[in-house]
């Protein structure tokens, strides 16, 4: 009923085909950044990540280790505005704002090593699912089914607790759980676009398992992955200073979950600071990555709106 | 099949709706789509007419305006009107309404009742998660509570029960309504509506009406499920019957007993019914009058002998040679080469004249007006304006 | 049908897991201990024995309900259990209630204006319910309404008026109804308002979200657009049509994020001082208590299982089409 | 086995001593699987016995309403699908067929070692599913397919380009300016041209989308092509230009089409002979004239007496009742018979039949408790009460039930809430020939 047809072939200039992928490319960002929520996500990104990468030119880096909050024993528990330490200290007196500028370095190291790992053993394993189908399948879900029986903070921090505390074991825990999603998303994406024709045309060409897979079923499959991706990069640092709220990372790192834990302690006496600043923090990283993952699936895959 | 409605000719029958110079447009991200742009027709008492074109055309938006369910946004009317003359009006002498400028309230009473419509995907137009019965009840509750409080209930019922009869119970009313003093008297009701659908139902020469009531949609077939709409679209005995291409989701064999179907319903209920397609054999089977549309606009109208033995209209003939038949040979269908233009801002021109073999200058630049071509026959085109009439070359020439 | 396996792999998880991290009976051992010591209590914990038959004599004590000694609690876990479940809940499922609610009453709303104002503030809620770190939402609110306007209490109830009912239920919102005392259940809810809408925050914005969008899925269907045209009003439509419908994918997801809610505790309870199993396993986690850590993972997964398998029941019987078992 | 050699052997009208494909007794069948072990519990026959070949050159056009098996068919020759049953040859020579059906007439256990041997020697050369190597190659090349949706067939992530281009290069017959040029000129033998090289699907129209699935198919210069529904989702006007083409393309190149549709104006169009399938079966088959021309199947004249033809002015449109049974559980003898209205009491009637029939009387339905079977012939209703059982037993005895199966009922008695009906039991019909080529599985008109 609103199928109106046809842009007329033949007007358009014609094209190599660098220029037309590219241009296919800018269309996509075009349309994605059309969103102005989308836009103001994107630049709260670009801010957080330019903020982690200038953290030793913003502040002088603590000695010896500079994840490690300084501490200024002579400013306890000084509030937002003093000289010196603008967003004020804690109450063994680590500067708030040190530990937010280097914790946005902790989390952007925590989301980006794990996205990475789990988006690849997901897609290795829910392509094996999808795509050999059978026997393998059936195991490799029943798995997967297990691993989504434990609610994922729950099951990380089991996995970080007998590892014992360290952010590092936050890291190789939330890499364990996190990747049975994009096993899950990937397989099922797979299995429907196996169904498509235009795999079973390959076939009749006579092109290889492999190519096919390689060439018609991946590519078509991975767009729910890639927006996936995109909310876990905010929901992991979520997790992960979730995880290191209740304790699980060292003591005194600069890290936007210990910093709300620390500050917890004094809100009763009215020393609201140093828990808000970092939470706020981790609101916004998460709010940003959320915001540019919805505006991608709105444009990449208007289908599946939310699961 | 022509029918005869107190044994008039087609063209003197009194009219049930008059389309005016129908205009709906959409709003696109690339600017204003004329969907349907100026569509004038009629339909009189009893007829079928039929309403052919190809996709995107516009007849279903076109026929989706008599009960006004075009979304908005993006839908707009954006002009023209659509006269509708209900069987009570009539008998009471009074003048037509217009199916866009009424209020909601009324439109919400026309429809399903005075125009009601089936649609092209029986398998999608009946929800998955209510029985047959339950989804068909809920058009006589709509609009004959009043006649079912009567025959089920007492002189005056209680306001719960009336609310009920009109589905406007809450929540905690209908909780209530299971209990005594009251559940009796809804079970009453609610048999009294059973009844109904089931005549409805065998109305539509289904033999075990009881078992389709109970079913859910998925349970029946195709064919079956198409009876099922029909049986609900006529239950309230319609003026006008809106059926949008409702065989095309069908087996040949099954869309030939439901046309056979409708045919029956209609000679026996005086039902008007206008008869979306884009299937040309079909319609000429079934429909009294065609009216052709191409790209948002009418281009030629006129009893389906005239249209079929005298198609003036470049596209109608070109349609009418791209379909295959006995009289074909391989490889000589006529086909119209090119594509449907692109609707959005068109400028004034006919709607034809980038695939037409014959279009001329002024095919371009103006917008065509329909030519009466005898007392029921009028065609858009260029061609049959001039008072010398070139005509156009003949249906066997377009190939 | 698959329960018993998902049972089975979860309790192997445990099983690993607490294998793993070192001895699980690291609670009973001290320095001073001499290597004999230690090894025969290793032997009468069955630790010489092969892998497979540590997990069957251990899968056999969790049947029998033996899930070990909770070194937080200088108690066997089944003991302290009881009363922490009760507290934890009476919490989720206050929070689910408002959840649930809210969720789809928000989702419906908006989805039923869709592009209007009320579905971008609608989305503007969904978003940062899902952004929000739930225990700096706690701490927000606990800053605002505890120490600033003094509103709300933390804990779970008044010291007094803990006192003065009994608590056969351990759910002290029925207790005080049980008790037949208005102020005893007034101080019950009073206790529970923050920490209830700090947890549900989360769900409801995925509820929300759900809803809206498979509302907005439903209405436009083909049987939507026919029950229309049968000259139902909008309101019937949406009620008896397109949200009904809606609801069917919804109900999944609801019982998923029964999960995010569960894990939602462990913080909440932290911060308003809740004595529930969150609190419990935060305490067990910040000094290696293995027993209580496994036995609350174990029991969070069974919970989680039966939660879904009761929305798998919920699913079929809305929709036909589903078969159960299949 | 007598079905395959007549249909073999007829079917060699044109003078090539060999056939494109062979069917011989096709069977695929899908299995059902129920609860939460997967058991099979059943068997969709979707296809079942098909027996035909195609020459080369020609255009066999196989129809048949939605769910008659002729989609799953066309699957297995182009070898997407492996069959269950029954063989499919490539290019298999007359006399190879002529020996097979030498063969294949000796009961299987009497065959001697020799003729097992140059079963297996035939079947080796020329059986889709046993070639390997080069013959599998050569297959893989010369039998394409054309699908029913030009949206889902085509990649759309790859340019036109790669698609098009895609089977020379899987084949390295071409690679770089020469591949380009290949795929112009591919483009430009549907209509289309240098300019639609860089574009993706999407930028195309239904009927444009359908010309670059044609040129993919061209690209390896096959023997065969198995167009499957080309042109059920385009629009008239269109579909005339894609069927000219497809004919201008078939005298261009000597191509040898299955074509497969439910839209019998086309499929007459279109081919030389025409297969019409109901519920996995072949039903009848012969030259496209003669089968329009005089029909010697029920089946067939419902589908054109359903199919109003544009030209003809005075047709009245009939259908059928019923719907199509459960592929799963067909019907016994000739399958068409529970909707076929010239049905005899010899075509197979059956206890299913009568169960049916009580859909139809909803008071005596309700009453049905259970069916005890013997046989699909022989059963025992067991009934909630005496009047329900007298009640079906009157009206079978009085005629109530259609004539024909009335006249197929053996024996009919009533002992309480019990009711043992037995039907006269058939044999499963077969395809014979009646006469010029032209096969059909009605007994009335086989006389089988």
């Amino acid at each position: 009923m609103t199928d109106v047809v046809g842009t007329p072939l033949s007007a358009a200039p014609v094209e190599g085909p660098l220029a037309v992928r590219l241009r296919r490319f800018t269309d996509l960002a075009r349309q994605v950044l059309r969103n102005k929520t989308t836009l103001a996500g994107l630049i709260v990104i670009v801010g957080m990540v330019l903020v982690a990468f200038l953290a030793p030119v913003l502040t002088t880096p603590n000695v010896p280790d500079p994840y490690q909050m300084p501490r200024d024993w002579g400013a306890l528990n000084e509030p937002p505005g003093t000289p010196g330490h603008i967003l004020g200290t804690t109450s063994d007196g680590g500067d708030v704002l040190y530990g937010i500028i280097w914790g946005s370095r902790v989390s952007l190291r925590l989301s980006v090593i794990v996205v990475s790992v789990t988006v690849t053993i997901g897609v290795i394993v829910g392509s094996l699912a999808g795509f050999l189908g059978g026997k393998i399948d059936e195991i490799l879900m029943r798995i997967v089914d297990v691993f989504l029986s434990i609610p994922e903070l729950i099951f990380a921090l089991a996995i970080a607790a007998v590892l014992g505390p360290s952010f590092g074991n936050i890291i190789l825990a939330l890499s364990m759980v996190f990747w049975v999603k994009y096993a899950r998303i990937i397989r099922g994406q797979i299995i429907h676009v196996k169904q498509n024709e235009y795999v079973d045309a390959a076939r009749i060409t006579g092109d290889s398992r492999f190519n096919i897979f390689l060439k018609d079923v991946l590519p078509n499959s991975v767009t729910p992955v890639m927006v996936q991706a995109t909310l876990d990069m905010g929901s992991i640092v979520l997790v992960g200073a979730t995880l290191s709220f209740i304790g699980l990372a060292e003591a005194g790192l600069a890290e936007w979950g210990v910093l709300v834990s620390k500050g917890q302690v004094g809100i009763s006496t009215g020393r609201w600071w140093a828990s808000t600043f970092p939470g706020l923090m981790i609101f916004l990283w998460a709010l940003a990555f959320n915001l540019v993952g919805d505006g991608l699936r709105d444009v990449l895959d208007p289908k599946t709106e939310s699961r | 099949m022509t029918s005869t409605v107190d044994g008039l000719p087609p063209a003197s029958r009194p009219l049930v709706a008059e389309v005016k110079d129908l205009r709906v447009h959409f709003q696109a991200k690339a600017g204003l789509v004329h969907a349907v742009d100026g569509v004038s027709f009629e339909i009189r008492d009893g007829e079928t007419l039929g309403l052919v074109g190809e996709t995107g055309c516009g007849k279903s938006v076109t026929a989706r305006s008599f009960i006004r369910l075009i979304p908005s946004p993006p839908g707009v009317y954006a002009g023209g009107e659509i006269d509708f003359w209900s069987s009570a009006a009539r008998r009471k002498g009074e003048g037509p309404i217009d199916l866009l400028q009424i209020p909601q309230k009324e439109m919400l009473e026309i429809r399903g009742d005075r125009i009601a419509m089936i649609f092209q995907d029986p398998g999608k137009a009946l929800n998955p998660a209510l029985t047959i019965g339950s989804q068909m009840s809920e058009v006589l509750f709509q609009h004959r509570s009043q006649e079912l409080m009567e025959a089920a209930l007492e002189e005056d019922p209680p306001a719960i029960l009336r609310r009920a009869a009109r589905q406007q119970s809450s929540a905690l009313e209908r909780l209530l309504l299971k209990l005594p003093p009251w559940r009796g008297r809804m079970r009453r009701l609610s048999r009294r509506v059973d009844e109904l659908v089931a005549r409805a139902l065998t109305e539509t020469q289904i033999s075990n009406p009881r078992k389709i009531m109970d079913s859910y949609p998925h349970e029946l077939s195709g064919g079956m499920k198409q009876r099922v709409l029909i049986a609900q679209a006529l239950a309230c005995n319609p003026d006008l019957l809106i059926a949008d291409e409702p065989t095309t989701a069908l087996d040949v064999t099954i869309q030939a007993r439901i046309l056979e179907l409708i045919a029956e319903l209609q000679q026996r209920l005086e039902t008007s019914v206008l008869y979306i397609s884009h299937d040309l054999s079909l319609v000429r089977e079934i429909c009294d009058r065609v009216a052709v549309m191409y790209a948002g606009r009418i281009v030629e109208t006129g009893t389906t002998k005239e249209i079929f033995s005298n198609p003036l209209h470049p596209y109608t003939r070109g349609l009418m040679a791209a379909v295959p038949s006995a009289a074909h040979k391989r490889g000589e269908l006529a086909a119209i080469e090119g594509n449907v233009p692109e609707l959005v801002d068109p400028p004034p021109a006919c709607r034809f004249n980038s695939r037409c073999p014959f279009a001329v200058e002024i095919c371009r630049t103006t917008d065509p007006r329909a030519i009466p071509i005898g007392d029921e026959h009028s065609v858009a085109c260029f061609a049959y304006e001039s008072g010398d009439r070139t005509e156009l070359p003949t249906l066997e020439q377009w190939v | 049908m698959i329960l018993p396996i998902l049972l089975i792999g979860v309790s192997l998880i445990v099983f690993t897991l607490s294998r793993v991290g070192g001895s699980p009976i690291g609670i009973y051992l001290s320095h001073e201990m001499t290597p004999d010591e230690v090894a025969e209590i290793e032997e009468r914990f069955g630790l010489d024995e092969p892998l497979p038959v540590q997990y069957l004599a251990w899968a056999g004590g969790v049947l029998r309900g033996d899930l070990g000694w909770s070194g937080v609690s200088v108690a066997p876990v089944t003991q302290v259990f009881p009363d922490k479940l009760a507290a934890t809940m009476e919490l989720s499922v206050a929070a689910a209630i408002v959840a649930v609610t809210l969720g789809i009453g928000l989702g419906t709303f908006a989805g039923s204006r869709r592009d209007r104002l009320p579905d971008h503030l609608t989305r503007v809620f969904s978003v940062s319910g899902a952004s929000m770190p739930v225990f700096w939402f706690a701490i927000i609110l606990l800053i605002v309404f505890w120490v600033y306007l003094g509103w709300f209490p933390i804990g779970r109830s008044d010291a007094n008026t803990f006192a003065s009912i009994a608590h056969p239920t351990g759910l002290y919102t029925v207790d005080s109804v049980l008790a037949g005392n208005p102020a005893a259940f007034w101080d019950a809810i009073w206790h529970l308002v923050l920490p209830a809408i700090t947890l549900g925050f989360g769900t409801t914005a995925i509820i929300t979200r759900m809803m809206r969008s498979s509302l907005v899925e439903e209405l436009g269907e083909d049987y939507v657009e026919a029950a229309r045209a049968k000259g139902l009003p909008e309101r019937l439509v949406m009620k008896r049509h397109a949200r009904r419908n809606a609801l069917i994918p919804t109900i999944t997801v609801i019982g998923l994020s029964f999960g995010f809610l569960l894990q939602g505790t462990v913080v909440v309870e932290i911060i308003y001082q809740w004595p529930g199993l969150g609190r419990w396993l935060a305490d067990a986690v910040l000094r290696g208590d293995q027993a209580t850590i496994m036995a609350y993972v174990l029991f969070t997964s069974v919970l989680f299982l039966t939660v879904n398998l009761v929305v798998d029941i919920v699913y079929a019987y809305l929709d036909r089409r589903v078969v159960l078992g299949a | 086995m007598t079905v395959v050699s007549s249909a073999a052997s007829h079917l060699s009208e044109t003078v090539a001593e060999r056939a494109v494909i062979s069917l011989r007794g096709v069977e695929k069948h899908f299995p059902i699987k129920d609860g939460a072990l997967q058991r099979v519990v059943g068997q969709v026959r979707a296809v079942d016995g098909v027996s035909f070949a195609i020459r080369p050159g020609e255009t066999v056009g196989l129809v048949g309403e939605s769910g008659c098996g002729k989609t799953t068919l066309g699957r297995c020759i182009s070898g997407l699908a492996p069959t269950t049953g029954g063989k499919i040859y490539f290019r298999l020579g007359d006399d190879a067929a002529a020996r097979l059906d030498e063969i294949e007439a000796i009961p299987e256990a009497e065959r001697s070692q020799d003729q097992l041997a140059e079963i297996e020697r035939i079947d080796a050369g020329h059986r889709i599913d046993q070639l390997s190597g080069p013959a599998w190659k050569t297959y893989r090349r010369n039998c394409q397919m054309v699908f029913q949706d030009s949206f889902s067939s085509l990649n759309p992530r790859q340019l036109v380009k790669d698609i098009v281009g895609r089977p020379l290069r899987v084949y390295k017959e071409a690679s770089g300016s020469e591949l380009t040029e290949r795929v112009v000129s591919l483009l430009e033998s549907v209509g289309l041209g240098r300019q639609h090289l860089y574009r993706y699907p999407h930028q195309f129209s239904g009927g444009q989308r359908q010309r670059i699935s044609i040129a993919r198919a061209l690209a390896l210069d096959p023997e065969f092509i198995v167009l499957d529904e080309p042109t059920s989702a385009l629009d008239v006007s269109v579909q005339a230009q894609i069927l000219n083409l497809l004919h201008e393309l078939q005298q261009e190149r000597g191509l040898t089409y299955l074509f497969i549709s439910h839209d019998l104006g086309v499929v007459r169009l279109m081919s030389d002979r025409i297969a019409v399938m109901y519920l996995g079966e072949v039903v009848e088959q012969g030259t496209a004239l003669e089968l329009f021309e005089s029909s010697r199947h029920p089946y067939t004249d419902a589908l054109l007496a359903a199919n109003p033809d544009i030209s003809s002015e005075t047709t009245e449109m009939k259908g059928l009742s019923g719907t199509v049974p459960d592929p799963a559980n067909p019907p016994e003898g000739c399958r068409f018979h529970t909707r076929c209205p010239v049905a005899t009491p010899a075509c197979g009637w059956e206890v299913d039949d009568a169960v049916d029939w009580l859909q139809t009387k909803e008071t005596l339905l309700g009453a049905l408790i259970d069916v005890e079977r013997r046989t699909n012939f022989d059963a025992t209703l067991v009934f909630h009460d005496v009047d329900s059982a007298a009640a079906v037993t009157t009206a079978m005895a009085e005629g109530d039930i259609p004539a024909a199966m009335k006249g197929a009922l053996a024996n009919l008695a009533r002992d309480g809430t019990k009711v043992r009906i037995s039907l006269t039991p058939v044999e499963p019909v077969r395809l014979a020939d009646v006469g010029g080529q032209h096969l059909t599985s009605c007994i009335l008109h086989t006389g089988l």
